[in-house]
Order: structure tokens, then sequence, then C-alpha cells
């Protein structure tokens, strides 16, 4: 029942929100919205806590601890965005930058795409999934173009097509994969859910299911941001109002690696050998190498911040592609902490951009002066970011890297020169943003630091310990992934 | 109807899909493209009749229907109330030329061909040949978006491969269960609005719907 | 041993010295609280620090005197993979070091942080000086390798923060990125040498237990991976000890920090390392194969003389200071070095010996190139002056930072009574037992190693003689030299401390060695307690009577009896002394420019080791008279010396990447088609391999 | 010996040290005065000149600092500290153990850190030329020094004077190589290290080639008498070790020996003056940057003997 109620809440909201978005008391009611969301995926994780894995509603939707990390990781980060795209977005609407309508549009449209995000985790269902995917993309691609200038109709136009593309590539697989567990199971909803599959894959034909993996590789690949399907990443995140490149990149990044994830296991468990893996570590050991030279010339502060995700999404895809239960564990890790960590960054650089009037990188100087909690929430984002302790990525690089160094030795210099590239990439840009003197200080913005520093603290504190419950719940999810 | 002769109008309705994606490929005119498109739509819904009339599917019926309605009336249509409206009606100017890209298709067709030949054995599917096609269909319509420069193209470039999807779903697989069918379908028709949207939106932005002018977002080295 | 004095009385000193760990990061976070009232807080602070150092120091003192060991577990970290802390002597010797050079520096930023108040936030440096130092201790006692990139890192961090304070500069700006992207290599090349020894050791394969430094040294270890791991740990530790050629960040990072973090920086950051290095080679993989050792002594031989030559030829006080470190480094290498290749050949004692002269130069070094540090900043504070050839005459304004400065400079040049003579002394004689090694290759090259010592050790002194002789001596060379001030109190009983602890190190070094003796045998497994006081207490005879001896109380005796005893005869009767002018050669007046000063009195070394150097020398000169070049006008002199390794090495490294990064931006076109045949290639490329 | 044997050994040792180097020294300048064909002022005149000195007033530099003055004391106690414990009269001498080699190295390191500081107190050009030369000097000449050290005590395997005389005493015959090439980088060193003529001229005050000289410029009166006399001193130690290495034949082992060992000494001396001067003779000042040079084959010839220890013998 929990299931469907989160799954309501959001899509109601986004039906209030849609006629009521441009009232003053509407951000306020996004963020009560999300954090609803949030409490009932809480429960929900509870539920799954307790009771293990569950199927409901005639087995169309089911949870189990990997799914559930990602639902609670995906309503908090919402929650938080909902705080700070509060002020942000007033900060936008008083400058004029965005109508009335707009305002409705953008809160319909963010409540639209939680719900698509949650459909995604919560749908047992191959082709439910597939559905879900397509509805984030569809759920943003407006949104990135929300300013209406030249530049993020472009992005936005790009960020559709190669999306949409991609995503259609995925649908093929879906098909594939139906085709293939048809002969199994015959025609019917059986063939496509994803508890049944996993009892029969060992029956699956391999080759069908080989090239499937492409197509879902392709596919969600594009939407992941992997090296070469990325190019729309860069674009979409700078050019859309800051929470939405949040969300997307905290959020919709991961459920598409979910998605890809959940492919690979259901192949390689019927190919056998570790195949699948070996093009995922491809992709993200290329994505790794890719984004982290790209970091180095970028201008714009947040088409930078899109470059680090395609690098920390090319870290998770790799750890997966691993396996393993230490590198399926960091995996899990680096996409909780990636997301708590970029859009945290985002939050900072979103306001950084508003004090100075511009996202070039060039033109933000000497924060700590202009206004220190922006400075130093984005110097800490940044820290995390680049993977130092104690902040949690480093624990999960340190277990991606580990695994790494047992199974394949050969590919550590790769990996460390990429490391080592985005490090200096990342501090060569962000440190002139954050120190020295400020060039002209615009505008003060009304910087709610609480999202920030909770993220921060949250990171921080997963870093150094790392809970039971979580542990449980990783361990569990490192089972299923097996 | 007999069986055999289902799988012969079936084959040659998959033929009729690829010539006509050969024909999208070749075609220079927005309007003939646009003719086409909703031809190869309408031999797609007959295909799913067929193929749910002989293998008795009555959800293939519903998606049949569905897709003569979206793929051959309203897709069609909103597409060429756009072009009316923003008075597209020149040429379109290929990226690569037209030979080449023919060339090209061929190739891709051989390849699809050959890369299905396996599984196709393996299928019990009276409709199992089409794979080779649908995959065909697939790569072809991603081969029209690759070479075409306008937005509109690009459009019926990205709905001709998911007709070529359609085609997979319904032949190979005798049709996804019908929740997803629909699901697919509606998320299209969002897609399909978004795209007359976002044309619009180019339009009045960009003055031109030449995606050449859209290069602006890009790494300076 | 005498027995530990505080596990009679029931208390762990693992859990003391944790303890003061938790009230250091405790300041730290609750610093930023205190904003506003920044002179109060700054009085209460670091004596809260300095005591909490103080604590620490005193526990891991008693700690490695009854040579024990103590284990440790913190429930927090991975999963499966608790903190792991141990408190053996080679740990416990590191953290006295460090911890009694942050009770002294602590004591002294009480007065040196105050002059900050109203130019900068406190605060910034109130959070991150004492998560630097708890980073520093944690390190020192993590006995699995998570915990020890953790603190490893803390101390990165904190420390990159502490050198950016002075964040307007933008040299500053540079050397701190500059550091911290070392630091980041160092670090990774460390986690992956943990990697190395843990994963490929055959133990714990899919658990986290391999990465406990217990498991590390139970494991057996093939030697082409002992080597690798080796290699990597070593280069991680030497970037962060600024072995030549890592150590370009070093000059850089240490002068740019506020002076008290310069001295935290040299006299104990480095020592981690040290640290990170013994703990590897000796500890955990036993020292397995001869290269090793052969590699730690060329560097560490390398490290000292490029260090030297490159402070000699430094203007900025506080780079001379740096530059030395890295000389000092190379010292405590080569001791090392010479440890590694005496273990390999099984001679105990002598391994004892190298590794005790290491060990005592690393504790020699943290105690007074933290004092010059202090004392820099001191004049700093003094003067708002770096430059040496902008000072001058500072003896006649302050003389207690005068007196202490001497104290160090004569500590560093390794002249006796002093300690550092002691750890070089002790060197010496590692080098001169060589010949008892049964390798005919080591035995004609290692004295060449030696007299490249001999040679580093009189550089190091000239270096010393130009510091204090050009910044204390002589005349002001400008005008806010010439009215310089004494620093406040707090400041000069910081320094002050560490002077008297130079001098006894140097007087007693007996009862130091035997002290550490139980970490060399825990390195080494023997120890030259024994021997060196086998001749009595007042001797330090590290091998044996007969081989050699010295004993710092008797030179030290005689020395002052003789000078005691001239000065009663001289002054018997008195002569007037008349202060006249100095001899001006009969010209009339002379200038301060007229000086010797520190590029000229750098420049027959300069001369002499010319090839070491990137020098840019140019004259320009303005004709007095445009027609003939008889009569030149105005002479303008620059001179640039720049480090040869950065272009050799580094800018090359880059380029490269640079350049790739070019290479990558051309994959970003901005034209959608060519996004979407990347796409389309890829699903034919991966359906060609399915094929 | 009993202890008081050991103490009166080295009160002698010390005295001689103190009051035989004044003499050593004259003995050298009269030497040279000959063999220049002038008329020697007498082998007490260094003595002359420093009762003179100890007599005179203070002209002490305006700016000097505590260091200028504490500089003299401070080298003469070093540097007969050194005398003290190099066993040139008996081999027994208590002090010996309390420095080795290396560690009598330091001991003239501390003097000539303390006069090259001095040379920069007052702040004239002159000074801090001579110090800056002066430590380029002692740091080309050092690693010879510790070569020579090394070689030494390859032999003995000890770098303990005492240990040394005594081990070089119980060979009856004494002639090998690096023995041989050790001895004549010794003297190269010696000649350097005390300042004699081809790397820098005692007795000149000629701006552009004083090293030493240009270091204690300013000071007068007792001061300067300190500095001279350990100057001397300097002379007459490196002389003694030069002996106690090389020919330490003679070098009592008891009380009863001692005077037989003093008469030893002198006539060893005497043959070091010779040796000193006739060098001096034939050679001319080089120019400062020809010392490398100069000091470089110091080290050679050490290291050849080095060599020459571990191939031939």
């Amino acid at each position: 029942m929990l299931i469907v109620s989160l799954l309501g809440v959001s899509l109601f909201f986004a039906a209030v929100l849609a006629f009521v978005g441009d009232r003053r008391f509407a951000p306020e009611l996004n963020v009560v919205a999300s954090l609803t969301s949030f409490v009932i995926s809480v429960a929900l994780a509870l539920d799954v806590y307790r009771g293990g894995p569950s199927v409901v509603a005639g087995e169309y939707f089911f949870v189990d601890s990997f799914s559930v990390y990602l639902v609670v990781l995906t309503t908090f980060v919402s929650a938080t965005t909902a705080y700070f795209s509060k002020n942000y977005m007033r900060f936008e609407r008083a400058h004029g930058k965005v109508s009335g309508g707009k305002m409705r549009f953008y809160h319909a449209m963010y409540q639209l795409f939680i719900f698509a995000m949650l459909l995604a985790l919560l749908a047992n269902n191959v082709g439910i999934l597939w559905i879900s995917m397509e509805l984030a993309t569809l759920a943003t691609v407006l949104l990135v173009s929300l300013y209406r200038n030249p530049s993020s109709v472009e992005a936005a136009w790009k960020y559709f097509i190669l999306c949409g593309v991609g995503i259609a590539l995925a649908l093929f697989g879906t098909i594939l994969l139906y085709f293939a567990a048809e002969k199994v199971v015959g025609q019917g909803v059986q063939g496509l859910l994803w508890t049944n599959l996993i009892k029969i894959n060992a029956k699956l034909e391999p080759r069908v299911l080989a090239l499937a993996f492409i197509f879902f590789m392709v596919g969600y690949g594009t939407k992941v941001g992997l090296v070469p399907l990325h190019n729309w990443l860069p674009d979409a995140h700078s050019e859309g109002p800051t929470p939405v490149s949040a969300v997307l990149s905290g959020l919709l990044l991961n459920i598409a690696l979910y998605a890809l994830i959940r492919c690979k296991v259901l192949v390689n468990m019927a190919i056998g050998g570790d195949w699948a893996g070996k093009i995922m570590m491809g992709f993200g050991l290329i994505s790794m190498v890719i984004a982290a030279l790209s970091l180095y010339r970028q201008k714009d502060i947040k088409r930078m911040f899109a470059y680090s995700s395609i690098e920390h999404m090319g870290i998770s895809t790799f750890a997966f592609g691993l396996g393993g239960p230490i590198a399926t564990f960091g995996g899990l890790l680096h996409m909780l902490m990636h997301s708590l960590t970029k859009s945290s960054i985002f939050y900072t650089a979103g306001h950084a951009s508003q004090i100075y009037g511009t996202q070039s990188m060039a033109h933000i100087r000497g924060l700590i002066r202009a206004n220190p909690k922006v400075g130093w929430g984005l110097m800490f984002g940044v820290l995390a970011i680049a993977g130092a302790p104690p902040f949690g990525l480093f624990a999960s690089e340190f277990l991606i890297i580990t695994a790494a160094m047992k199974t394949t030795p050969v590919l550590m210099p790769v990996i460390l020169f990429a490391l080592v590239v985005a490090f200096a990439a990342l501090f060569r840009k962000a440190q002139p943003m954050v120190f020295g003197d400020p060039t002209h200080k615009r505008e003060d913005v009304n910087f709610g630091s609480l999202p920030v520093y909770l993220h921060m603290a949250l990171v921080l504190f997963l870093g150094v310990y790392i809970p039971v419950f979580l542990q449980n719940w990783f361990l569990g999810a490192v089972e299923i992934l097996k | 109807m007999t069986h055999g002769i289902s799988i012969q109008l079936n084959n040659f309705l998959a033929a009729f899909i690829l010539l006509t994606s050969f024909a999208l490929l070749a075609q220079r005119r927005i309007y003939g493209l646009l003719v086409i498109f909703a031809w190869q739509g309408f031999f797609l819904s007959l295909s799913s009749a067929i193929v749910a009339y002989t293998a008795d599917i009555r959800h293939l019926y519903v998606s049949a229907a569905l897709t003569l309605l979206l793929k051959v009336i309203v897709l069609p249509y909103i597409l060429y109330a756009l072009i009316n409206k923003l008075n597209i009606f020149r040429e379109v100017e290929p990226l690569v030329n037209i030979p080449t890209t023919m060339l090209i298709g061929v190739a891709l067709v051989i390849f699809s061909y050959h890369l299905t030949a396996p599984v196709r054995e393996l299928s019990t599917l009276f409709t199992r040949t089409t794979l080779a096609v649908a995959l065909s269909t697939v790569l072809l319509g991603f081969l029209m978006m690759i070479t075409r420069k306008k937005a509109v193209t690009q459009v019926i470039g990205f709905l001709a491969m998911e007709n070529g999807l359609f085609f997979a779903a319904t032949s190979a697989t005798y049709g996804m269960p019908l929740v997803v069918e629909l699901g697919v379908a509606l998320d299209i028709l969002i897609a399909a609005l978004i795209f007359g949207i976002f044309i619009f939106q180019i339009r009045t932005t960009f003055d031109t719907l030449d995606l050449t002018e859209m290069e602006k977002l890009k790494e300076d080295s | 041993m005498s027995a530990p004095a505080l596990t009679t009385l029931g208390v762990s000193h693992t859990e003391i010295i944790l303890t003061s760990v938790c009230a250091l990061l405790l300041c730290g976070f609750l610093a930023p609280f205190f904003h506003n009232r920044e002179k109060f807080f700054t009085s209460l602070f670091f004596p809260v620090i300095a005591l909490a150092s103080f604590v620490s120091f005193a526990a891991s003192f008693l700690a490695v005197g009854s040579g024990l060991t103590e284990n440790y577990l913190i429930s927090a970290g991975l999963p499966g993979l608790p903190f792991h802390v141990r408190l053996d002597p080679l740990s416990g010797f590191f953290i006295t070091v460090v911890s009694l050079l942050s009770f002294f520096v602590s004591i002294y930023s009480v007065g040196y942080v105050k002059t900050f108040i109203g130019r900068q936030p406190i605060s910034v440096i109130a959070v991150f000086y004492p998560l630097f130092i708890a980073g520093m201790i944690m390190t020192l006692l993590a006995n699995d390798a998570f915990f020890f990139l953790m603190g490893w890192e803390v101390m990165a961090i904190s420390s990159y923060f502490l050198v950016l304070y002075e964040d307007r500069n933008p040299k500053n700006r540079r050397a701190a990125l500059l550091y911290v992207v070392m630091a980041h290599v160092g670090a990774l090349s460390i986690l992956l040498s943990f990697a190395v020894m843990a994963g490929l050791g055959g133990v714990g394969q899919e658990t986290f237990q391999g990465y406990t430094f217990d498991a590390m040294r139970s494991a057996s270890h093939t030697p082409f991976w002992a080597g690798v791991a080796f290699l990597l740990a070593f280069v991680g530790f030497g970037a962060k000890a600024g072995v030549v050629p890592l150590h370009v960040w070093l000059p850089e990072a240490h002068p740019a920090a506020p002076s008290n973090v310069s001295a935290l920086m040299s006299g104990a950051m480095l020592k981690t390392a040290v640290y990170g290095i013994l703990r590897v080679t000796f500890d955990i993989l036993h020292v397995s194969q001869l290269w090793w050792g052969e590699l730690v002594l060329i560097v560490g031989l390398l490290s000292a003389i490029m260090g030297v030559l490159y402070a000699i030829v430094e203007n900025d006080l506080k780079r001379l200071l740096a530059y030395s470190s890295v000389e000092n480094i190379g010292i405590i290498l080569v001791g090392m070095g010479l440890a590694m290749i005496f273990y390999f050949f099984h001679m105990p004692l002598l391994s004892a010996l190298a590794v005790t002269a290491a060990l005592y130069h690393a504790l020699n070094h943290a105690m007074f190139k933290g004092l010059l540090f202090m004392g820099a900043g001191s004049v700093l504070h003094a003067t708002n002056e770096r430059n040496m050839e902008n000072m001058g005459g500072l003896i006649h304004k302050m003389k207690w930072t005068s007196a202490i400065f001497l104290a160090g400079a004569l500590s560093i040049s390794a002249l006796p009574p002093f300690n550092g003579f002691v750890s070089e002394w002790l060197t010496f004689q590692a080098f001169l037992m060589s010949p008892s090694l049964t390798s005919q290759r080591l035995n004609l090259l290692i004295p060449l190693g030696a007299a490249l010592l001999a040679l580093t050790a009189v550089l190091s002194a000239s270096a010393f003689v130009k510091a204090f002789g050009v910044s204390f001596l002589g005349q002001a060379r400008s005008k806010h030299c010439a009215e310089a001030h004494e620093s406040p109190w707090s400041m000069r009983i910081g320094m002050l401390l560490p002077a008297v602890v130079c001098l006894l190190l140097g007087v007693f070094p007996s009862s130091v060695i035997n002290w550490m003796s139980s970490t060399s045998s825990l390195l080494v497994g023997e120890t030259i307690a024994k021997s060196a006081s086998g001749f009595g207490w007042a001797w330090l005879t590290p091998v044996a009577a007969q081989r050699a001896s010295y004993s710092a109380p008797m030179l030290l005796l005689g020395i002052i009896s003789v000078l005691v005893i001239v000065f009663i005869t001289l002054h018997a009767r008195k002569n007037a002394i008349h202060r006249v002018p100095p001899w001006d050669c009969g010209y009339g007046g002379l200038t301060p420019r007229m000086q010797y000063n520190s590029t000229s009195f750098a420049m027959p070394s300069r001369l002499i080791f010319g090839f070491f150097f990137r020098l840019k020398e140019t004259v320009k000169t303005d004709l007095f008279h445009k027609r003939s070049p008889a009569f030149p006008g105005k002479m303008k002199y620059s001179l640039r010396v720049r480090d040869r390794f950065w272009g050799l090495l580094y800018m090359p490294v880059i380029d490269a990447v640079f350049r790739m990064g070019k290479l990558t931006a051309k994959l970003q076109h901005g034209r959608i088609h060519i996004y979407l045949a990347y796409s389309f290639a890829t699903v034919i490329i991966l359906l060609l391999m399915v094929l | 010996m009993n202890i008081l044997e050991q103490l009166l050994t080295e009160a002698m040792q010390i005295a001689l040290t103190a009051l035989a180097a004044p003499l050593f020294v004259g003995w050298v300048r009269m030497l040279k005065c000959w063999s220049q064909g002038r008329r020697a002022p007498g082998i007490l005149q260094p003595y002359r000149n420093l009762l003179k000195l100890f007599s005179k007033d203070i002209l002490l530099a305006e700016n000097a600092s505590w260091v200028f003055r504490a500089t003299p004391y401070v080298v003469f106690g070093t540097i007969l500290m050194a005398g003290s414990v190099i066993p040139v009269i008996s081999s027994e001498l208590p002090l010996s153990a309390s420095a080795d080699i290396i560690a009598l190295v330091a001991l003239f390191g501390i003097a000539r850190f303390f006069t090259a500081l001095a040379g920069m107190d007052v702040g004239t050009s002159f000074g801090g030329m001579g110090s800056s030369r002066e430590m380029m000097i002692a740091s080309l000449a050092e690693p010879a020094v510790l070569m020579t050290a090394f070689t030494v005590s390859l032999f003995s395997h000890s770098t303990s004077l005492s240990v040394i005389v005594k081990y070089v005493q119980g060979l009856s015959f004494f002639l090998s190589p690096s023995m041989a090439f050790v001895f004549f980088a010794f003297i190269l060193i010696m000649l350097a290290e005390t300042g004699r003529v081809p790397v820098d001229n005692p007795v000149t005050h000629l701006e552009l080639t004083m090293i030493h000289e240009g270091m204690i410029l300013e000071y007068s009166g007792r001061h300067l008498a300190l500095m001279e006399w350990a100057g001397m001193m300097k002379l007459f130690v490196f002389s003694s070790l030069g002996i106690a290495l090389f020919s330490p034949w003679g070098i009592a082992s008891d009380v009863a020996g001692v005077p037989f060992a003093l008469l030893l000494v002198a006539l060893k001396l005497t043959a070091i003056g010779v040796i000193v001067v006739l060098i001096e003779t034939g050679m001319a000042k080089m120019r400062i940057f020809r010392v490398p040079e100069f000091l470089g084959t110091a080290f050679l010839l050490a290291t050849l003997g080095m060599l020459s220890h571990f191939m031939l013998e």
C-alpha cells in the first residue's frame, strides 16, 4: 500500500501544482509534497528492512533492498532540492527570468519527474520501467528549456533527441528480452516481470539476451551519460534551471544506472561469464578518462560539474561492471554519495551564479568573501566530489579501487590517471572561484544553506561510519546483484 | 486465411515497410516524407492486424488500431499542420548525399539480417523472419536522423525508428503485454506533442528550423 | 625497561592519545562558532590545543619508553573494517615527535595568530589547525589502510586550507593548488600500494580483512608484487616527504602557509611520510630486496644535495627553510636506506645503528626546523618581510628571536653540541660500517655517498650562515627592518622550548637512544642502546668504544671552560672598548647596500653547482652617454633561479594532459548529427562484437 | 696510566697546542722569509704580536652585535678543544674519546661558522665576501676530508684517533698505496682549511684575494689576538693530526715516554714546516674559482686511496 501511496502523492501534487504552481505558497507546497514522499519512503524502507522484499499490486510493483535505498535517496534529494529551489526560483522570478505560467509548469513537472523516477524504481515490469524512464525524460526536457533562450532550447532539443533515440534503443532491448522470455513463459505480462525473469533466466536464450543487453547498454547508457553517448548531458545540465540540474545529476542518472544494472544482472546470469560486466567496465573507464580530461577546459560552472557527473557515473558503472561484493558495495555507496554531493554542489553553484549574474567561472571570484556560506559549501562539495576523505566518496572509491586492483591490476594506471586529472582539474577551477578577492559582487542571495550542509554532513558522516541498517541494505543489494 | 498465406502476407508487408524506410532515406521533400511515413504506419498497422488474426491474440487488435490512429492519422496530421503553419515546404537538404546514404542503408540491412539469423532459428513464431526487417527499420530511421539537417526530418526519422520498434514488438513477439503497449503509445504521443512545442520554440528563437544553426553549445578546444 | 607508568594506573596509553585526538577534532568543529570574539578566543583556544598535544606527547613518550604495544578498535569505518588503532614503539615514537612539536607550536600560535586579527578570519585557521594535528596523529595511530588514508587525507586537506589561508596572494593560491594535487597523487599511490599488499597477499580475497596492517604483515608477497608495493609506497610517501624529484610543491607550499603551520608542516607532517616508509618497508614488507635500500639511499642523497643547493641560492627565508627540509628528509632517507641494506645482509646491529640515526634525525629535524620556521614567522611578524635581501640588523631589535634562531641554525648545521650533529654523526658512523658488507659493489659505492653527505652538511652550514648572517646581522637593508620589534612572550616561549630541547637532545644522546631502543627493536630486531652507552652515559659509542666515540657533555664542558678561563684572564686587565664606525676603505660612508647580500653570498655556490639550476641572469645597463659605452649609467641586475625538475619532469606531463584535453574537446562539436552518429557507431560496434 | 697521569698528559697536550702553535707559525714564517731571500723577524715574533694585541684597546664597529664579540672566544675555545683531543704526545689522552675524526671536523666547523657570522656582522662588503668564500671552500674540502677519514678508518676499523694511532704504531712497516694517496690528499686539505697559499694568502690584505683576513678585518685588540692565535692553533692542530694519522711512531703510551714523544713531535713539526713552505713558495695563489679544481684533486686522491685499499690491499 505504501508503494501506491508513494506514487500517488507525487502524482497528486503534480496535478495540484499544475494549477496553483504560481501562487506565493507554491514553493512551500512543493517542499511539503516532496517531504511527504520522503516520509512515506522511509516508512517503506522500514517495511522492507523488517519484512524483506515485497511484491504488490498484482506483481506490478515490487521493492527490494536495492531499489528501496534508491527510493529513499530519490525522495530525500528531491525534498532538499525542493527546499533549495524555493529560494532559487523566487530569485529567478523576481528577476523576471520566469513567468507565472512557467512557475506552474515548473512545479508540476518537478513532481511528475519525481513520480516517473519512483515509478521506474518500483516497477516490477521491464516495460513499465522503460515507460517511466521515457516519462522522466519527457518531464524534464521542457524544464531544461524553461528560460526559452537559444542555448536552452538547443540544449533541450539535443537532450530530447539523443535521449529519445537512446530510449528507443532500450525499447528494442526490452522487446528482445520479451522475445526470449516469451519462449519460456509464453505470452503475457509474466514475460516482463523482474521477479519472474530472475527465476527463469537460466533458461533464457543467451544470444538474444546478449543482443538485448547491447541495446539496453546503449539505451540506458545514454541516460546514464556514458561516453560517447554523453553529449546531451553537459548541455542539459548547464542550460536548465539549477534545481533541475541538481535532480538530473543527482537522481536521474542514478535511476538510469539502476535500470542498466538490473539488465546486467539478468543478462549475466543467462550468458554466464562476465561479458556484460566487461562492456560496462569499458564504458565506465572511457567515461572516466574522457570526462576527467574534459574538466580542464570548462568555462561554465554547471557544465564543469556535469562533466564531473559523467566521471562519477563512469566510476559507478565500472564498479558494477567489475562485480564482486566489494566492488558492488562500493558502486552502491558511490551512487549514494555522488547524488548527495553533486546535488549540494549544484545548490551552491546555482547561488554562486546568481550572486555574480553569470555562470562563467572566470567571473566568479572570491566566494568566501562575497558569501562565505556559499563559498565554503562549494569548497567542501568540491573536496567531497574529488574523493578526499573523510567524505564518503573516498570510502566508495577506496572500495572500488582496491577491488579493481585485485581483479584487473592492468587497468589501474588508467583509473588513477583519470582520478588525478579530475582532482587537479576540479581544484584548479574551484579554488579561484572560492578564494581570492571577489571581482564584483552583484546580488545578494537568500541562501538556504540547510540542504547543502545537511548533505555535506551526511556525506561526511557516512564516510566515517556506515550505520548498520544501511550496511544491511547494501549487503542485501549486493546479494541481489550477485 | 490459412497460416501460409498470412506468413506470405506478413513477409510482403515487411518488405513494404523496408521499402518505405528506404523511400524515407531517399525522399527530398518534406511533404513526400510525411506521406511515406503515413504509408509505413499503415503497413505496420496492417501487419499487426494480420498477426492478431492469425495468432488469435486480442490485444494486438488494440495495438493495430492504436498504430492506425497514431501513426497514420494523428502524427502525420500534427506534422502536416505544423509544416503548413510554419510554411516549410522547401526541399530538405541531406548532410550526406543520397546515393551514399542508400549504400549505407543496404549495408545495414545485410548486417541486420546477418545478426538476427541465428536468433531467427530459435524462434517458433511464424513471424520470426521479420525481426531482421524490424532491426533494419530501426537502424535506417537512425541513419535518417543522422543525415538530415532539419528538425522536422529528425522527428520523422525518430518516428520511423519507433515504427521499427513496433514492428519488432508485433512481429517478433506477437506484441508486448497490453499495459506496456498502451504506455509506449502514450509516451510516443507525448513525445510528438513535445516535438511540436519544440519546433515552435526553435522556430521562434532561431528563426529557422535548420539544425546547423544549433551548434552553439560546444567545447572550444 | 621501566614499567609502563600509566598501565599500572589502569589507563591505556592509546585511549589517552585518542582522547586528545578527539579533543582536537572537537576544537576544530567548534571553532566556527566563535568567529566574532577572536582575541579572547585565540588566547583560550591555542592553549587548549597545546594541552591536548602535551597529553598526547606524554602518553606516547611513556609508551615508547616502556616499549609497549596496544591494539584498539573503533567501531566505525567500513563494514567489516572498523578503524584499527595500534600504538607500538614505531607509531609512539612519531606521535611523540609530532605532538611535542605541536605543543611548542601551539604555544607560539597564541601570539602569532593574533597578528592576523583584523586581516583574515581567525576561524579558518582555528578550524584547520587542530584538524591538521589530529590528522597527523590519526595517521600514525592507524593500523589499517582505510583509517590510515583517512588520517592522511585529513592531514593533507586541512594543511591545504592552511596553506591557502592568506588567499589574497595569487602565489599562495598557486602553491596550494600544486600542493593539493601532489598530495592527492601521493595518496592514490599509497592507496594502490596498500591495495597491492592487501589484495595480492592472498589473504581475505572477498572481505576487508586484508586491509589491516596485521594481515599485510603476515601475508606472503611474491617478490614482484612486493617490489611494486614498495615502489608505490615510496612514491606516495616520497611525494609527501618532498624527496627529489617529487619535491616541487614543498618550497612553494611550506612558505605560503602561516609560519606556525609551516613549522608543523616541515617539522611534523614530513615525518608522517618517513613513518609511512618505515612502516611499509620494515614492518610490513620486511625489506625483502636489496634494491629497495639502494633506491632509498640514492634518492636520499639526491634529495639532500639538491635540497641544500637550492636552499643556498634562495633569497626567501621561508623558502630556504623549506628547501632545507628537502635536504634533511634526504639525510633521514640516507639513514633508512643504509638500515635497509644492512638489514638485507642480516646485520641487525648495524641496521639498528642506521635506523637509529634516521629516527634521531627525524626527531631532531622536527625540533630545529619547527624552531627555525617559528623564528622566520617571528621575523615576518616583526618586519612583514620574507625576502632576505630586505632584511639585516635584526639582532639589535629582536634579541630573543635572533639568539633562538642562531641555536636552530647551529643545530641544523650539524654543529656540536647541538642535536643535529648527533644524528649526522650517527649516519656517518653507519656509512663507515659499510666495509663490513659482503657486496664489493656496495663497498666501493657507499663511501662516495658518505662524501656527498659531508658536502651536504657543510653546504647546509653555509646556507644557514647566509640565512642568519644576512637576515639578522649587518645593517638593516630596509626601513621596516630597522623599525622591527620583538615578538610577544608566547611566541618567544614557543621558540625557546624547542631550542632547549635541541640542546638537550644534543648533549644527552645516549639517554635518547636508550629511550627509542624499543622502536629500533621493532624495526630491525636489534638496538644499539646497550653498546651506545657501554662506555658510560656521557660517551656515545654506537657500536663499540674502539670503533668511534663522541661525548657532547665533555666537549661542551671543555669549550665552556676554555671560554670562561680565557674570558676571565683577558678581562683581568681592563682594555677600553671604543665604538667606532667600521672601516670604509677611506671612501667615507658605508651604506647598507654595500653589504654582501643573499644573492652575492650564494654566488660562489651558484657558479660551481650551476648545472643543477636553471639560471636566468640579465644585466641591463642604461648608458649615461648615448654614444660612449665607456660611461655606464644605472645598471640593473636580475637573477632568476628555477628548479630544473619543473621543466624536465612536470611541464611535459602537464602539457600532455592539456593536449589530451584539447583532443577530447573535438568529441563535442555541438552538432547533433555527430552525436547521433556516435550512438549509431556504438551500437554497430557492440553488435559486431556479438556477431 | 692512572687518573693523575692521564690528567697530566692531557694538560700537557693542551698546553702544547696553545703555546707551541705560535712557535710553529714563527718557524714557518721564518722559513718562508729565507726561501724568499728576506731577513726573518725571528721565530718568536708571533708571541710578540699577540702580546702587543692583547694590551691594546678595542675599536669595535658601531653596529657589531654580541655575535661579533663572542666569536673570538668561541673560535679559540673550539680550536683549543680540537687540539686537546688529538693524541700527539700520548695515545692515552683521556679527552681523545670525546671526539673522533668526524667530531673533530665538526669542531672546526663551529669555529668556521662563527667566524663567518662575525664576518657578516659589521656589514661591510669584505666581511661578507670572506664568509661566502670561506664557506664555499669548506664545503668543497669536506668530502675530501671525509674520504680521508674513511680510508684511514678502513685500516684500523675505527674513527677514534687513539685507536688509529695505536693501530698504525703496531705496524712495523707501513707503506701502502692507499695511505700514500690519502697523505697527499691530506696535505691539500690542510692547505685549504688553514688558509695557506694556493687557496688563501694569510699575509695579504689585498681586498680581492683575502678570505680569512676579510672576515676578521674589523677585529682589533684582544679579539684580534684571539682570532690570530686560534688561526695559528688551527695550523698546528692540522699538523698534529697529520702526525697522528700518518706518522704516529714515537707517540707515547705512558708518562715515561712523553719527553721522547715531545722531541719527536718537534722534529716532525719542523719537517712539516719545511714541506708547507716548499709548497707555498712553489705555487702562486689561485683564482678563487680554481679552488674547486684544487680541492677536487684532493677528493680524487682520497677516493683513489679508498679504492686502492679495496683493490690492492
